[in-house]
């Protein structure tokens, strides 16, 4: 087991963990120190993985999941295994949620009481870590909820505004979708194999293929839902605009770039990939709540005056798109989806951890009480201005490729119904740049309103590393999408597929 | 062909904006300026080279048999969608893309060089984020490149759409005026909105066919030789067979691919500001003169033209669409006329100018039919987005000089300029002869062909479009005599005299008027046309309807001398005459205030906000009700464990009881 | 069959058991009521020296008649003045009370009488019981032996004990 | 006997006269006890030793409730059982 490096994800924050846990609590600067080195570790880590990954790719290792490793038992009677394995979806989240880990360090440099909110952050991300890389549906339940329930304390502890009250129903509504999603793992697995040697495996599951289309039928929307929830999916999408808005920076940028992508990666993994004939079937149902998801919250966002608010409902507009190019069920939408999720969950970070470069700064959030911050902080100025234009989807950032990825696998859907839909979702795209525009508009250009902020400086060391990176990020995706594409696109081997290949025909 | 040349026309550019973009900051204003002239300076020799070898190598890639071909020079994957489609990134060769190579550069460079002067203060002194300028017109002038060599329709979408961020950074340059900023805003939103259909379009189009190439949905490939390909209607009678077996006849009214060709056009419509989306393109004007005389007046705004161009083939297929695009032309040539004869911002007049000369290409290409002198109308369009380029950026060029000297947008602060600006006098009056039409003039040998064109198609958009022609004419003369005579200068107390620019403006200016004197003379025909025959205009040349256009331009010209020469009280009249005409036309037709009513009367009153409302008090408000209803049944059932013992031994004896009565009832 | 006299005690002792009972929950004066329980507690230990146990019986008057009732009695001059009434029930309470009491009984009459042949069944012989016996019972660990039960009760007490100082103890 | 226990542990609010009526419950199932294994198991002896376990603990338990309820009474000056809700949520 130990010689897989796929451990090492969940082994790292571990001992990150034990490392801060025995820094002194006033010694900031050793805690900073072991947060930077154990992200750096996990940055590499996921570089090196992906590089092995293509490695192995390149030299002909087709099978579903690379690294795979089942031998460890936690629970015999159940059968629950630490079974561990990854696939280019998987490598590419890995990616990301390093990639923000490192920059939400940066992005927290300043925090107060800093040993508690690192040990509960990097609890969040173990989970966060633990559930990508997990092929049991236990395990990864498991890790689920280990990255959810940190989230409580970080806002309710470290939050601004409605704190509380954010943090309850956050992690409340999280939780019922959990319960749904307890449900239906469990259903899974009673179902899991004809011959009775029931298993909580993924990839054992898929491959028997043994779930009754009735049951399917039913275990599909309570997974769907109970992911669709942390997907923020419209109607259970609430949570999000006021979670994220009392969330400190790193908690933010954490949780709606990775966190919301477990949403994402679980309808897929679980609800799609295990369960395919209910998806095609109850597919038009979810089309459109997600349909809904996508327009509304572009709506929504156009005339909301907080930023973070603003972010949030634009994170359920493009964090629809993603759930709603999953239930098209053909591989360029899929893979659109999975890009939109690595794209989304790089460029909403960015976002917030500006938002809190600003709201650190101005201390308010409001856009009617600021204006023409450009002038005064160039630099957070033209970065936000970046990721603005990543978000309405400006060719050569990320929002461009996942979201045409998106609409043109959509639209090769044969049914009329599913096209009609991918138009609506397409209107998104002025929508979105309705919003920005608003923003940018309003918050950085125009006449300077508030005499104070003359004073105010441009952005520190650490903030520019952090921001500098995820523009990288965003802009390597956006310049060389092909590699993304074909990363993720081995993943859609033909077994995946073979059972979507009567649902759809793509030309 | 060597590809390094073509690479490095679109990747000089793309270097500079980031060069500059990210390190302007640490070098000099000057530094900044001269380097971007330089790479600017480069791509023009490497485009006029490309072009030069396209059209007159006799290269057989780019020419066999005295038609020319079209020839992609390299194209490389982007992003793969399904093995069979894909974006891709490339370089195509054919009559218009190397046409607007010459162009694009040629005005980017002028401007280039011309802003080195404008950017600054009356002391010399460099405006503020001056390297910021150069890094966004170089910007501009990659996505430009990238957009005119386009070899899919869906990389062309890909530039479209950076052309359109790189003007909505242009426009709003001066970010700290609220003017600025809301044109620009206005800009993005307002073609983002028709890019929506351009997409819609290119989704429907890609469904059928199977893939976003032009060399499949416009032209064939040539045997013999690699990556070569003809235009021939071949090509997209095979597409227009695709739709006719797979799609259905009729969808609201109207062919599948009727429809996909008119959402496409929508696309151009926005970037080339045809009704009713034009309204952000007189606010473009916020930006510097040189943006509008770069973007909004000779290159971005005639992306739409070249769109319909690029895809003329297959807008053949659909008579629908021509005329669709036929009419919304013709309204809008005429509209923007005729708003132009009322604006006081000379800038405006120059926009609504644009907007009309666009309307006439667009009307150019949609009454093109092959079997009328082989689609002349095609080639007259082409020609004359060639030489409205040249002019319409002269006249940006001459009236930003002005603004600059004087310091104001009105023609009122203006008036009898010509003694004082003598350059900026003759070469404003070289372009307004030209755009007027008249004889040697470049414009006159575009607008007549388009004229031509409009007469073989129907006599009503012939007559429509001359009388255009004539308005054309006359608002331009009244702005050159309002500008330059009417009545003697006043120069107020403690300013100096306006007086001509520094070498770096005027050259520009020089170098335009001289092309737009020549421009005409150039034989078109023989270069451009729709599928590579090369046709001889003077073969077909009609006096008659030169005569006639010639006789309305001069009537339109002599009406504005008659009128505006010296101050007098004959517009006053004209304006008392007919009130409502004068009224609606000066506030363009209340388009502004239609569309401030429905984007936010309607979209943000009716839409955002009630759905926002929903939002929090409906959607959430059932969530927090669940919540709250938990909370009040656990405050209800709380009383229950009221710490009284004999309390809690009443419930278990009635639970116990309970039991026992349901075992006897069960026993029984 | 068993012999008039025995009867005879029988029925004296279960009519004393229930009026002694009833008189102890119904009586106003708490002392009399540890009092009535005393003679209850009797009552019972005489049942247990008619069914021959007589440990059980001796044990009976010893803990409970000798310990319990001590304790009682205690408690109760601890914390009440003497000639102190409880306070009178209302109606209602005593109602209530009433009707669960009766309902109780009714359940656990029914669940006796639904057994008729118990009621009827003669005493079957029984050799008694020798000090021996209960004490291998007690102490054996094997089959139907109780050793652990009795540590287990011993701790307990232990406990008890431990915990009666602790509580009692003046803070 | 039980029905008494019942009726005093409901209706008294003297916390020693309930202690009293629960002890009337015990010794009635107590009895219950005996009665049972002497008449129908008379060769065994489990209902014995169970009552006898039972009376240790019963012992015990009121040895407890009665230092307890000095305890409230120190406290309290009272040992009604009404006034007992302090403990409750």
């Amino acid at each position: 087991m130990l010689t897989n490096p796929l451990i090492y994800f969940v082994v790292i924050p571990l001992l990150m963990l034990a490392g801060i846990g025995l820094c002194n609590n006033r010694n900031v600067g050793a805690i900073r120190a072991v947060a930077v080195i154990g992200s750096l570790a996990l940055l590499t880590l996921s570089t090196f993985l992906l590089v092995d990954f293509l490695g192995q790719r390149a030299a002909g290792a087709d099978a579903a999941m690379l690294f795979v490793n089942d031998t460890v038992v936690w629970f015999a009677p159940l059968n629950i295994h630490l079974a561990i394995g990854v696939d280019g979806i998987s490598v590419a989240m890995l990616m990301l949620s390093s990639i923000i880990l490192f920059t939400g360090t940066f992005a927290s440099w300043k925090i107060d009481q800093p040993k508690e909110f690192f040990l509960w952050l990097i609890l969040l991300s173990t989970g966060v870590f633990g559930f990508f890389i997990s092929i049991d549906l236990f395990t990864m339940f498991m890790f689920y909820e280990v990255a959810l329930i940190p989230m409580y304390l970080l806002i309710g502890v470290w939050g601004s505004g409605r704190k509380n009250y954010s943090a309850m129903k956050l992690t409340l509504m999280l939780m019922g979708g959990s319960a749904f999603l307890m449900l239906g793992l469990i259903g899974i697995y009673y179902h899991s194999a004809a011959d009775g040697n029931l298993t909580w495996n993924i990839l054992t599951i898929a491959a028997n293929d043994a779930i009754p289309h009735g049951w399917q039928n039913f275990l599909f929307p309570m997974t769907f839902v109970g992911f669709g929830v942390l997907g923020a999916m419209f109607p259970f999408h609430t949570w999000s605009p006021d979670g994220h808005a009392s969330a400190p920076t790193a908690v933010s940028m954490l949780h709606a770039g990775v966190l919301m992508k477990l949403g994402g990666y679980g309808c897929f993994r679980v609800a799609i990939y295990l369960m395919p004939y209910a998806a095609a079937e109850l597919s038009y149902i979810f089309l459109i709540l997600t349909g809904i998801s996508v327009v509304y919250g572009a709506f929504c966002a156009c005339v909301k005056t907080d930023l973070k608010y603003i972010n949030a409902y634009s994170s359920v507009s493009h964090c629809g798109l993603v759930l709603f190019a999953i239930l098209m069920l053909n591989t360029t939408a899929m893979t659109g989806a999975i890009m939109q999720m690595l794209s989304h969950g790089l460029m909403t970070a960015l976002f917030f951890a500006l938002i809190g470069m600003i709201y650190g700064r101005t201390h308010t959030r409001e856009i009617t009480k600021m204006g023409g911050l450009m002038k005064i902080m160039p630099f957070l100025g033209v970065c936000y201005v970046i990721a603005g234009m990543a978000s309405l989807g400006l060719p050569g950032l990320s929002g461009f490729v996942s979201e045409m990825t998106i609409f043109v696998g959509s639209f090769m859907h044969a049914d009329m119904f599913h096209r009609v839909f991918t138009i609506v979702a397409c209107c998104s795209i002025v929508i979105t740049a309705v919003y920005i525009l608003r923003v940018v508009g309003k918050l950085l250009f125009g006449p300077v309103y508030d005499e104070h902020h003359l004073s105010l400086t441009d952005a520190e060391w650490w903030e520019r590393l952090s921001t500098v990176t995820l523009i990288i990020a965003v802009a390597a995706i956006g310049c060389f999408p092909n590699f993304f594409v074909d990363l993720i696109n081995k993943t859609f081997t033909p077994e995946i597929f073979s059972v979507l290949g009567m649902t759809s025909t793509a030309l | 062909m060597d590809v390094t040349i073509p690479i490095l026309i679109l990747a000089i550019p793309l270097t500079m904006f980031l060069l500059l973009g990210i390190a302007g900051c640490k070098m000099s204003h000057r530094t900044a300026g001269i380097l971007g002239c330089l790479g600017m300076g480069t791509v023009l020799v490497l485009a006029y080279y490309t072009a030069a070898q396209y059209f007159f190598s006799g290269n057989e890639l780019f020419g066999a048999d005295g038609v020319r071909l079209q020839h992609i020079v390299f194209n490389q994957t982007w992003l793969e969608f399904t093995p069979t489609m894909a974006i891709k990134l490339g370089f195509l060769l054919d009559p218009i893309s190397a046409m607007m190579l010459v162009v694009i550069t040629t005005i980017s460079f002028m401007v280039h060089l011309y802003s080195m002067g404008y950017m600054r203060d009356h002391h010399g002194v460099y405006e503020h984020g001056f390297q910021r300028f150069y890094a966004f017109l170089s910007l501009f002038s990659f996505s430009m490149l990238g957009l005119v060599v386009a070899t899919n329709i869906f990389q062309m979408y890909i530039f479209w759409e950076l052309v359109g961020a790189s003007s909505y950074l242009l426009i709003g340059f001066y970010y700290v005026k609220p003017s600025a900023v809301s044109a620009s805003k206005k800009a993005f939103i307002v073609t983002r909105f028709a890019d929506l259909g351009f997409l819609i379009g290119i989704l429907i189009l890609s469904y059928y066919v199977g893939n976003f190439d032009f060399m499949n949905l416009t032209s064939s490939p040539v045997a013999s030789l690699a990556e070569t390909f003809s235009v021939d209607i071949a090509a997209p009678q095979h597409i227009a067979q695709i739709f006719a077996d797979n799609a259905a006849p009729v969808f609201m009214g109207g062919s599948v691919l009727t429809w996909a060709l008119v959402l496409i056009f929508m696309g151009g419509m926005g970037k080339s500001a045809m009704m009713p989306l034009h309204i952000w393109l007189p606010d473009a004007m916020e930006g510097p003169t040189p943006v509008s005389a770069l973007i909004h007046a000779a290159t971005m705004v005639v992306a739409g033209v070249y769109l319909v161009a690029r895809l003329f083939p297959l807008y053949l297929m659909e008579d629908t669409a021509l005329v669709i695009i036929t009419v919304v032309g013709a309204i809008t040539a005429l509209y923007a006329a005729m708003v132009a004869c009322t604006q006081l911002d000379i800038k405006r007049v120059l926009a609504f100018s644009t907007i009309s000369q666009i309307a006439f290409m667009m009307v150019s290409l949609g009454v093109a039919r092959p079997e009328h002198h082989e689609a002349l109308g095609y080639m007259a369009s082409m020609f004359h987005l060639f030489t409205h380029a040249m002019f319409k950026a002269l006249l940006f060029l001459c009236a930003g000089a002005i603004i600059h000297a004087i310091g104001s947008n009105d023609y009122t602060d203006m008036h009898g300029l010509r003694k004082y600006m003598p350059i900026t006098h003759w070469t404003f009056l070289i372009g307004c002869l030209a755009i007027a039409g008249i004889i040697p003039f470049s414009g006159f040998f575009s607008k007549d062909e388009i004229l031509s064109a409009c007469l073989g198609y129907d006599w009503v958009a012939y007559v429509w479009m001359s009388l255009v022609a004539g308005l054309t004419a006359f608002y331009m003369f009244r702005l050159y005599f309002l500008i330059f005579w009417w009545k003697e200068h006043k120069i107020h107390e403690g300013h100096h005299a306006p007086h001509d620019q520094a070498w770096t403006m005027s050259l520009p200016l020089i170098i335009l008027a001289a092309i737009s004197c020549v421009a005409g003379f150039i034989p078109f025909g023989e270069l451009v046309s729709w599928n590579g025959h090369p046709y001889d205009f003077m073969a077909h040349f009609d006096w008659s309807v030169a005569g006639i256009s010639l006789a309305i331009a001069v009537a339109g010209i002599a009406l504005a001398w008659v009128m505006y020469r010296r101050e007098n009280a004959l517009p006053e009249k004209f304006r008392n005459a007919v009130p409502a005409l004068w009224t609606w036309c000066y506030h363009r037709f209340y388009w502004d205030e239609l569309y401030m009513f429905i984007t936010h009367k309607i979209i943000f009153g009716g839409i955002c906000r009630p759905l926002a409302w929903f939002d929090r008090n409906i959607i959430d408000g059932t969530m927090d009700s669940f919540a709250a209803v938990t909370n009040k049944a656990s405050e209800a059932i709380r009383p229950l464990q009221s710490g009284q013992i004999q309390m809690y031994v009443w419930y278990y004896l009635i639970g116990v009881l309970a039991l026992a009565g349901i075992c006897a009832a069960c026993i029984l | 069959m068993e012999s008039v006299g025995s009867l005879i005690l029988y029925f004296i002792v279960a009519l004393a058991m229930i009026l002694f009972s009833v008189l102890a929950v119904t009586t106003r004066k708490i002392l009399r009521a540890a009092t009535y329980l005393l003679f209850t507690l009797f009552a019972a230990a005489v049942a247990y020296f008619m069914m021959d146990y007589e440990f059980l019986g001796a044990v009976q008057i010893a803990v409970y008649a000798g310990g319990i009732v001590v304790l009682f009695v205690f408690a109760i001059l601890l914390t009440s003045k003497p000639g102190d009434n409880t306070e009178r029930l209302t109606s209602r309470s005593r109602g209530l009370g009433l009707v669960a009491a009766l309902a109780t009984l009714g359940v656990v009459g029914y669940a006796l009488f639904s057994r008729c042949e118990l009621l009827t069944a003669a005493k079957p012989n029984m050799e008694a019981l020798d000090m021996v016996t209960i004490g291998t019972t007690l102490m054996g660990s094997s089959h139907a032996q109780y050793l652990l039960p009795f540590e287990a009760v011993s701790v307990l007490l232990l406990a008890c004990i431990i915990g009666g100082v602790v509580v009692a103890r003046r803070r | 006997m039980f029905a008494c226990g019942v009726y005093g542990f409901i209706t008294r609010k003297n916390m020693i006269a309930m202690l009293v009526s629960l002890e009337l419950m015990l010794n009635a199932v107590d009895i219950n006890f005996v009665v049972f294994n002497r008449y129908l198991f008379p060769g065994a002896f489990e209902g014995m030793f169970f009552t006898l376990f039972a009376i240790a603990i019963a012992a015990a338990e009121t040895a407890l409730a009665i230092a307890i309820i000095i305890n409230i009474f120190r406290a309290e000056k009272n040992i009604d059982v009404r006034n007992l809700d302090k403990m409750k949520f």
